[in-house]
């Protein structure tokens, strides 16, 4: 409250602080690394402190999953192509734009002159050999069946063999990516693709030096030694998943090497977003991880708070399959129209979130693809498809009570695991009960996994469940609720909609206009007519930066930054 | 003879959460010079907080000296700062506890702990001061002392400690030694060791005894004078012959007639009615009256001063006065009568 | 002796066992895989995943190659970070915690028995009462919100100490500061009751005779024995300590165990929760044995029984 | 000596007439053990304190979420994050019961004038707009609720084991240790964690969970004190009387253990408040909306420096909750242990 | 000696402790002897001789590791059922040492003298029992108002006698004093002995005085033995072994007592018992030997004849 409450305690602590100044510790001190900051006045040192919210997690970019793994592989990595400063990918170690066969499904990439940081050249080699390692069931790499099951010629059927009962025999060189020559790279798609930019950006699609990879073995990507660069930046300081700083220095191989103004960067896991703040504030830090809800809130106006509108979206899952009175309750459209109704997602975003997120009222987020048709974002040409009206809630809940011949309902929700997964929990119970008369909401919050489990096993009423994209497409999102689909785990079905989907990814891949329309019906289709699920709200991130530092881009997919183009401006 | 501590109307109180416990209430005693004075009474008579006062180790928080004097070499102990107390103790006064299993450090090394009151108060250097500790270990017939020097309290048994307690309390040559139910806790063979070996040195050495006990055989055994308590307050006073063959003291009576004789088996022994008195509320006469089957009105009115027997032997009981009316003893008391050496009248 | 310790580090391999038997079935009792992405993996692929780590064979052969590979020091990989063995992941993350750990323990039940022992030696002043205050108040805050207050009013506010990390002795000042507070209250208090009890005891009551000074008998002959019990209590503590000051690590972000242990929790990173499960008991066990030997050192009477109690 | 003492009058000296009778009378007022007990703790002033600020808690804890007229788990949003204002003390300047608060840059605002609440929060409200007042008993109650239930079935279980364990001795007594070995070996934290997890969430659980080990400190501390017993003579002597091992056990030995067990208990009870917030903080505490001291300091901490009322008034109650349970355990110790008798 | 009936017969009792470990103690050691009918047989010896656990042994408290005890004709030691035990354990008491351990602290005192009552099913109705807790407080010399005290309001005497009647309380024939006075003071030491020998004359009960307060032994028991070292080293009345004790230990043992008597005390002797003198040799077959009729003493075959030349008369 008031500060002079606490200085009882701070005369406490200072004299425990001073007797243990004098007698604590026996570590060697490596304060001074990374004390760059002097040099010439004017001459502003291009180094930065930056914390991430977690460690890393794996520099293999077969085994990488997560989007702290992918934003250092990017900075340290580079495929055939590469996200610039506005999100849009642009040919990187591909030679210019590749030639495309006339049915848009077999691409031929001229690979660029560039060396990985032992020196050795990139060739196309380098790119079959990393394709088929992330295909590869021994690898098992989680990522790379998934970006290329469906897309690149031959993926699914390797995957499709391992996993039989009993397992059948699969040659990973039936993978649609051959090198014609060191220098040449040909991929063939199973059907035409019309974001294989973005794919050919990703990560997971970036080359392997294979000689590099058989010398270490099982060392490989463990630390910043078993590690080849061919991004703007090396590691110099990693020892492995476990260590909390790692740094980044400039990459003197890097073929696009004028472009990248950073020398050097120091990265720290600092999990307690909290220490984080304070760290900033103490001027300890230049770019803090992502900021709590809570602390948003203590820099709104300010200019170091830099906001990011995410991609990701969240709703509430609906589940139609199992015994429960709530899977039952779900069959009904009314219970789930007068579930996705009500409750107050403006009040939702301003005072539980409280970060800058908006409330969701479909299921694609804004700002995030754009219909060729009209030119216009996604959101703006199909609107609102399912918003907050706690009278058309309550009518639609007890026209489906009276359809299901019940009067009360108790739901099962289970919660996710975010900062605000209690929050809003409670939030929901409280709106849903208060708006849907006989509604109960028994709350069940779990651990990450377990969620996870309980969604795969389908063992769930009301899930809060989010989603952020891969690649810029509206596939991405589109396709996670056709039937028996892997993501959908629901029981939501409706041919129509499934049909539409399907249409769409095998026949009008090369079609955009007819591609958006077809997916913008899907969309209208699971909202409006169905209400299969019941969209909450468009994430916002925020973090703070130093105001010196300019020019850090950042991504809607993949990697969540990327310090290329980045510098330190003079204060 | 030489007086070498003097009580003087000494009164003791404990402060309890029941209330204030008058433990000791005008207590009057003198010690001469190379004597040994007993002081016997059963449980919670104050014998020994009597003589914890005199080493001031009662405990300073519930206990208080509520008036009298203690008069060592001239200086009043009750009056003495606690650091000047502590030069005294261990060096001109020391003392000997009952039970020799608790009274040692079990952590410290048997000559360590001897060592402390020598190397404290003698300023003497470390090797002198083990070999004076040896020396003494020897004394009280410790065999192989050097080795035992070196080892800790657990590795002695009951007597051998008591003989390292005694070493300890004598290492500085002590004006006076309270001995508080040194034998208490040991077997009768033991017990003999001990109180021989106590009766021994102190002739070596000259030091003043105060002994505690509640047993009159050991009384017997070692005591010059003997001081009689009751209730907080020292009933009768005389030397060791007077007590036990001319005793006067209803109370000393009974404590006398209430042990087996090796003669007389078949007749019941004399027991003490009822139960001591309760301290917290003391009888505002005669604390014994109650149990004393001689007992006048004027017992339960009024404390009885000391009356004078000899010049040696004072007694605190209304039938010493003239007025008093004329009793009979106990049977065995009578008996010990007849052997007074001395043959003095009984009034 | 040597008998007594073969007996004892028999019982604490069985322990071991035990323990590891319980977290293993105990891990495979929670639902769930250990794949973060699992919301975005095919079935086949799943199985793919399960295959190669072995989690699709029937648990009684799980059991017994865990067992196996334990024997053989091998702790298995971390799930969550790709192919990185847990030992090794163990090897980078316990020093600190138990630097801090330890520290906090030392510093804290220092200050605490000096507390205890004054608190003591002046029983029902304001000496005792303050410290009996401030134990309790250690106690009671919880310390993280301690760790909170330090970081933002010394660190922040004053500047004295670094806000965050573990990288030379004046970084472990705020958050050893935070974490003491609990053995501080703990030894202040056990301090005075054993402080109490053994300053009415018969051998002080000797030691006062003799003419030792208040010093002499506070500190040479009551605090020996008063540690007798204490190290009983403070020696679990001191496991506790290494392994449990998670919150503390995460606010000063301290790179330890703790923060790692719950993180895999939350990912059912099932042989990272086992490995630390076992490390920590490993070491609990092995502090109990010591606080049974540093007994005998302490009490000769034990030292001589040979270890019997 | 006898000087002044002639003088006086023959009848005293007639024999005085003495109720034989009376010899053996207690003028003592008859005092249980426990009365004897309670007389003491009575003395002890830290500890009638403690005692009576913990009544009026635990009445609080019951009576606060009704006299508040809200409920703990209703929601305005638009009243969220309000700070303290109690009718009567608004005026007082230097109590921080005005409705106004201080930003972190220094600039002081009345968010109840602001955002047109004319209501009073006595204790302000959460980001959710709920009422603190009203969570904070209601936590208060959910807290007492875990320790105590925590305390009881760690006290049964461990006393049972405990005194089973001393009383039989011998190659049982030495099986039973060995296992509480193994129990010991295990870190609480790791197993409450674990059981969390296994388990379904929820109060129970979390007090299963924190019993699961907890007991173990309970059955050392009655076996020790079993063992003493079991040699002292009046157990002797029952067993000479022909008394079967369940009564000697019943009848014997409980109720010479109920002084460390009830001070054992105390001494639990504050720790398992302490262990649920911890549980709380890292993220397994209670599920909502449930309140709890614990997760109401979790979200406290969380928006502390731009609400500090979130977290300091839990935190207040909590360390009050601790210490009068700390006090009262000492002076039930000090009451009950005759160790410490004087 | 007058033929007396037997009231129990202590064949070879044997009672080790830690059996089979290094540590292992012969608490008692084949010792053997009778206790007549109406007669009270003291036990003395230093702490640590033993005296305490054969008494114990003796009412079942610690299972024998060998030999028997046979009272009224049955061995205690042997297989019982319940209801056997029960008989027996209504048949023979205890008394015990210390006035404070051995009263429940937590129950009143009418709950204390009735356990045995409660047990054994005795008291008739809830008056019943009642009335017979006043008739045992008011046979051990206290008041009915007693009964709803608790112990700790007692004093260590009466206290004691608490203990005695709560033994009386199942009609025993046979008690167990376990040092019943050594933790008193000299003045109630005589209240419990008047108490005891007065029950005994009005009961006819049979006592086992242990205890190692030589003088106060000596008045109460109608025959002694002396315990050394877990072994019975001599057994006689307590008048002849005050006279002529044979085995060295008791004749040191006798003269280390001091007796209130500063006139004796100046003249006393003490001797002093070192076991080596005995010299014994395996051959030896050391046992209890009638050296005169009624005294039997620890001793080998020489050694008795020696003895029963010097005590020939």
């Amino acid at each position: 409250m008031k500060k002079s409450k606490f200085s009882l305690l701070l005369i406490l602590t200072l004299v425990f602080s001073l007797f243990l100044a004098a007698c604590s510790g026996d570590k060697s001190s490596k304060t001074d690394e990374g004390n760059g900051k002097g040099g010439n006045a004017g001459d502003v040192a291009q180094e930065i402190k930056a914390f991430d919210q977690s460690e890393i997690p794996t520099m293999d970019t077969s085994l990488a999953e997560g989007s702290t793994s992918f934003t250092y592989i990017n900075n340290v990595g580079e495929g055939l192509y590469r996200l610039d400063q506005d999100n849009k990918p642009v040919p990187a170690l591909s030679d210019g734009e590749p030639t495309i066969s006339d049915d848009q499904t077999v691409y031929t990439f001229k690979i660029r002159d560039a060396k990985w940081s032992n020196g050795d050249p990139i060739t196309a080699h380098d790119f079959v050999y990393a394709w088929q390692r992330a295909i590869d069931p021994k690898t098992a790499s989680p990522y790379g069946p998934y970006m290329m099951s469906g897309k690149i010629k031959g993926a699914q059927a390797i995957t499709d063999a391992a996993s039989a009962e009993p397992p059948k025999p699969y040659d990973v060189k039936s993978l649609g990516v051959v090198a014609k020559d060191d220098k040449t790279l040909e991929v063939t798609f199973e059907q035409p693709i019309p974001y294989w930019a973005d794919l050919f950006a990703f990560p997971t699609f970036y080359p392997i030096n294979e000689k590099f990879v058989k010398e270490k073995g099982e060392a490989y990507a463990t630390n910043k030694d078993n590690l080849l660069y061919n991004g703007p930046f090396v590691m110099t300081d990693w020892d492995g998943p476990s260590d909390t700083e790692w740094v980044l220095e400039k990459n003197e191989n890097y073929w696009d090497i004028d472009a990248v103004k950073l020398t050097k960067m120091t990265f720290n896991s600092v999990k307690d977003p909290a220490s984080a703040v304070n760290a900033f504030e103490a001027g300890e830090v230049d770019i803090t991880a992502k900021l709590s809800s809570d602390l948003v809130q203590q820099y709104q106006g300010d200019d170091r708070l830099v906001n990011k509108l995410e991609k990701t979206v969240f709703w509430l899952k609906m589940n139609q399959t199992g015994d429960s009175a709530g899977n039952k309750a779900f069959q009904n459209v009314n219970i789930r129209r007068a579930i996705a109704q009500g409750f107050d997602k403006e009040a939702f975003v301003a005072s539980v979130l409280n970060n800058g997120s908006l409330p969701a009222n479909g299921q694609m987020p804004k700002e995030f693809v754009t219909d060729p048709v009209s030119g216009k974002d996604w959101r703006e040409v199909n609107g609102d498809l399912i918003k907050y009206d706690a009278e058309a809630a309550k009518a639609s809940w007890e026209k489906g009570l009276k359809e299901l011949g019940i009067k009360e309902l108790e739901v099962r929700f289970l919660g996710d695991d975010t900062e605000n997964a209690k929050k809003t929990a409670e939030y929901f119970k409280n709106q849903l009960e208060k708006n849907l008369p006989g509604l109960t909401l028994k709350v069940e919050s779990v651990p990450f996994a377990v969620r996870l489990e309980r969604d795969n096993a389908q063992d769930y009423d009301l899930q809060v469940a989010g989603w952020g994209p891969d690649f810029r497409d509206p596939m991405t999102f589109s396709d996670l609720f056709v039937t028996g689909g892997g993501s959908n785990r629901m029981g939501y079905s409706n041919p129509e909609y499934d049909k539409l989907i399907k249409t769409s990814l095998t026949q009008l891949g090369g079609k955009p206009e007819e591609y958006y329309k077809s997916l913008l019906q899907a969309e209208k289709i699971l909202l409006e007519q169905d209400a299969a699920i019941a969209p909450i709200y468009q994430r916002n991130s925020a973090q703070l930066m130093a105001t010196k530092v300019k020019d850090v881009a950042a991504y809607d997919y993949g990697p969540d930054y990327c310090y290329k183009w980045t510098s330190v401006a003079a204060e | 003879m030489e007086k070498i501590l003097e009580v003087k109307d000494l009164n003791i109180s404990f402060h309890t959460f029941a209330g204030e416990v008058k433990a000791i209430r005008g207590v009057d005693f003198d010690l001469y010079k190379g004597e040994t004075l007993a002081i016997v009474g059963e449980s919670g008579s104050g014998k020994s907080v009597t003589t914890k006062s005199i080493m001031r180790l009662l405990p300073p928080g519930n206990s208080e000296i509520k008036g009298g004097q203690m008069l060592f070499n001239g200086k009043d102990l009750a009056k003495l700062s606690d650091k000047q107390m502590q030069k005294i103790r261990g060096k001109d006064i020391s003392m000997i506890f009952q039970d020799p299993m608790t009274s040692l450090n079990p952590t410290i090394k048997i000559g360590k702990q001897i060592m402390e009151p020598i190397v404290r108060h003698q300023n003497m250097s470390k090797s002198a001061a083990k070999e004076r500790a040896i020396e003494l270990l020897r004394l009280v017939g410790i065999p192989q002392p050097e080795k035992r020097f070196e080892q800790y309290p657990h590795q002695f048994s009951g007597g051998m400690r008591q003989r390292v307690v005694i070493a300890i309390a004598l290492a500085c040559n002590p004006k006076v030694l309270i001995a508080d139910e040194p034998t208490t806790a040991l077997d009768v063979t033991i017990q003999a060791q001990i109180l021989e070996l106590m009766k021994d040195l102190q002739k070596k050495i000259d030091t003043s005894i105060i002994f505690i006990t509640h047993d009159l055989g050991v009384v017997a055994n070692v005591a010059d004078r003997v001081a009689v308590m009751y209730g907080g307050k020292i009933v009768e006073i005389g030397t060791v012959d007077e007590i036990f063959y001319n005793p006067q003291h209803p109370y000393t009576w009974g404590l006398i007639s209430s042990m087996p004789s090796l003669d007389a088996k078949d007749e019941e022994l004399y027991a003490i009615p009822g139960t001591p008195p309760n301290l917290l509320h003391p009888p505002k006469g005669d604390a014994f009256a109650p149990r004393n089957q001689y007992a006048m009105q004027i017992d339960l009115e009024e404390q009885p001063p000391m009356f004078k027997v000899s010049d040696t032997h004072y007694a605190a009981t209304w039938l010493l006065h003239p007025d008093a009316p004329k009793v009979e003893p106990p049977e065995a008391v009578k008996r010990r009568m007849r052997q007074f050496p001395a043959g003095k009248e009984v009034k | 002796m040597t008998r007594y310790l073969v007996k004892r580090i028999l019982y604490m391999l069985v322990t071991l066992f035990v323990i590891a038997s319980l977290t293993f079935f105990l891990m495979k009792l929670i639902p769930g895989t250990p794949f973060a992405s699992a919301n975005k993996l095919s079935p086949a692929q799943m199985a793919i995943m399960k295959a190669k780590y072995g989690l699709d064979e029937p648990v009684a052969v799980q059991y017994v190659k865990y067992l196996g590979n334990l024997v053989q020091g091998d702790l298995g990989i971390a799930f969550q970070f790709g192919n990185t063995p847990v030992s090794d992941l163990l090897a980078n993350r316990i020093g600190p915690s138990i630097h801090l750990g330890l520290q906090a323990m030392i510093i804290g039940s220092i200050i605490g028995m000096i507390l205890g022992v004054f608190a003591a030696l002046r029983q029902n002043t304001w000496v005792d009462y303050s410290s009996t205050f401030l134990a309790v108040i250690g106690k009671a805050i919880p310390n993280f919100v301690f760790a909170g207050l330090l970081q933002f009013f010394v660190a922040v506010k004053l500047g004295w100490f670094p806000v965050l990390f573990w990288k030379g002795p004046e970084y472990t000042v705020l958050p050893t500061i935070a974490l003491m507070m609990f053995p501080v209250a703990i030894a202040a208090r056990f301090m005075r009751t054993e402080m109490i009890e053994i300053l009415g005891s018969d051998y002080i009551t000797l030691a006062k005779a003799k003419g030792a000074s208040y010093f002499d008998i506070a500190f040479k002959h009551a605090l020996r024995n008063a540690l007798i019990p204490l190290v009983t209590v403070l020696g679990p503590l001191t496991a506790s300590m290494m392994t449990g000051s998670l919150v503390v690590e995460r606010i000063f972000a301290i790179p330890g165990i703790g923060e790692q242990f719950v993180k895999s929790i939350s990912v059912n990173d099932y042989n990272v929760i086992m490995g630390t499960n076992l490390f920590f008991a490993a070491l609990f066990v092995v502090i109990i044995l010591i606080v049974d030997i540093l007994y005998g050192v302490i009490d000769p009477r034990i030292r001589l029984a040979g270890g019997k109690k | 000596m006898a000087s002044n003492l002639e003088k006086l009058p023959k009848e005293k000296f007639a024999p005085a007439i003495l109720d034989s009778s009376k010899s053996e009378e207690i003028n003592k007022p008859s005092l249980s053990f426990w009365q004897d007990a309670w007389m003491r703790v009575r003395k002890n002033k830290a500890a009638v304190v403690s005692l009576v600020v913990m009544v009026l808690l635990i009445i609080m804890a019951f009576l606060g979420p009704l006299i508040s007229g809200r409920e703990y788990d209703t929601q305005n949003v638009a009243h969220a994050n309000l700070p303290p204002k109690i009718p009567g003390l608004e005026n007082v300047s230097w109590l921080p019961f005005d409705g106004e608060k201080k930003l972190p840059n220094g600039n002081v605002i009345n968010p109840y004038e602001q955002k047109k609440v004319d209501e009073y929060y006595w204790f302000g409200t959460d980001p959710l707009g709920r009422d603190l007042f009203t969570r904070l008993w209601k936590g208060t109650q959910v807290s007492l609720y875990i320790a105590f239930l925590a305390a009881i079935i760690d006290m049964i279980i461990g006393v049972a084991y405990g005194a089973i364990s001393g009383y039989y001795g011998g190659r049982l007594d030495n099986v039973m240790q060995r296992i509480t070995e193994v129990l010991i070996g295990i870190p609480t934290l790791v197993v409450v964690i674990l059981m969390i997890l296994v388990l379904e969430p929820g109060i129970l659980s979390i007090t299963i969970a924190m019993s699961i080990t907890g007991w173990v400190g309970m059955s050392r501390v009655v076996r020790a004190q079993t063992l003493k017993l079991r040699e002292q003579e009046f157990v002797l002597a029952s067993k000479t009387l022909g008394n079967s091992d369940g009564r000697i056990i019943f009848k014997h030995l409980l109720p010479n253990l109920a002084g460390v067990i009830i001070i054992n208990t105390m001494f639990t009870i504050p720790n398992a408040i302490f262990f649920e917030a911890f549980l709380s903080f890292i993220g397994l505490g209670l599920q909502a909306p449930n309140a709890s001291l614990g997760t109401l300091i979790d979200e406290g901490y969380k928006v502390l420096r731009l609400h500090p009322h979130e977290m300091i008034i839990p935190a207040i109650v909590i360390s009050v909750i601790m210490v009068a349970f700390n006090m009262l355990a000492d002076g039930l110790r000090d009451a009950l242990d005759p160790k410490m008798r004087d | 000696m007058e033929q007396k009936e037997k009231l129990l017969e202590i064949k070879n009792l044997k009672q080790y402790f830690n059996v089979g470990k290094p540590s292992m103690v012969k608490a008692v050691d084949n010792i053997s002897f009778d206790i007549y009918k109406g007669e009270t047989l003291g036990l003395v010896g230093e702490s640590g001789c033993g005296k305490s656990t054969t008494g114990r042994t003796i009412i079942r408290l610690y299972n024998a590791t060998d030999g028997e005890v046979i009272f009224n004709g049955e061995n205690v030691h042997g297989k019982k059922s319940k209801s056997e035990l029960m008989e027996f354990n209504r048949k023979m008491q205890m008394i015990f040492q210390d006035p404070y351990a051995s009263l429940n602290p937590r129950m009143k005192v009418s709950d204390v003298i009735a356990e045995g009552i409660d047990i054994h099913g005795l008291a008739k109705s809830p008056q019943d029992r009642m009335e017979r807790v006043y008739n045992l407080l008011e046979t051990v010399g206290l008041n009915r108002e007693h009964a709803n005290r608790y112990p700790h309001e007692f004093s260590g005497g009466q206290r004691q006698r608490i203990g005695i009647a709560r033994a009386l309380a199942v009609q025993p024939e046979f008690i167990i004093a376990d040092e019943p006075i050594s933790a008193l003071d000299v003045s109630i030491q005589a209240q419990v002995v008047n108490l005891m020998k007065q029950l005994q004359k009005e009961k006819g009960l049979t006592y086992l005085f242990i205890a190692h307060d030589l003088s106060m032994v000596k008045y109460i028991s109608d025959r002694i033995g002396v315990m050394y070292f877990g072994k019975l080293v001599e057994l006689t009345t307590s008048d002849e072994l005050y006279e002529r004790p044979m085995h060295p230990y008791t004749q040191s043992l006798l003269s280390a007592i001091p007796l209130p008597d500063p006139e004796s005390e100046r003249t006393r002797k003490r001797v002093t018992y070192n076991p080596s003198v005995h010299n014994y040799t395996e051959s030896d077959d050391v046992q209890m030997r009638e050296i005169t009729p009624g005294h039997l003493v620890l001793c080998s075959e020489k050694e008795a004849q020696q003895l029963k030349k010097q005590y020939a008369n």
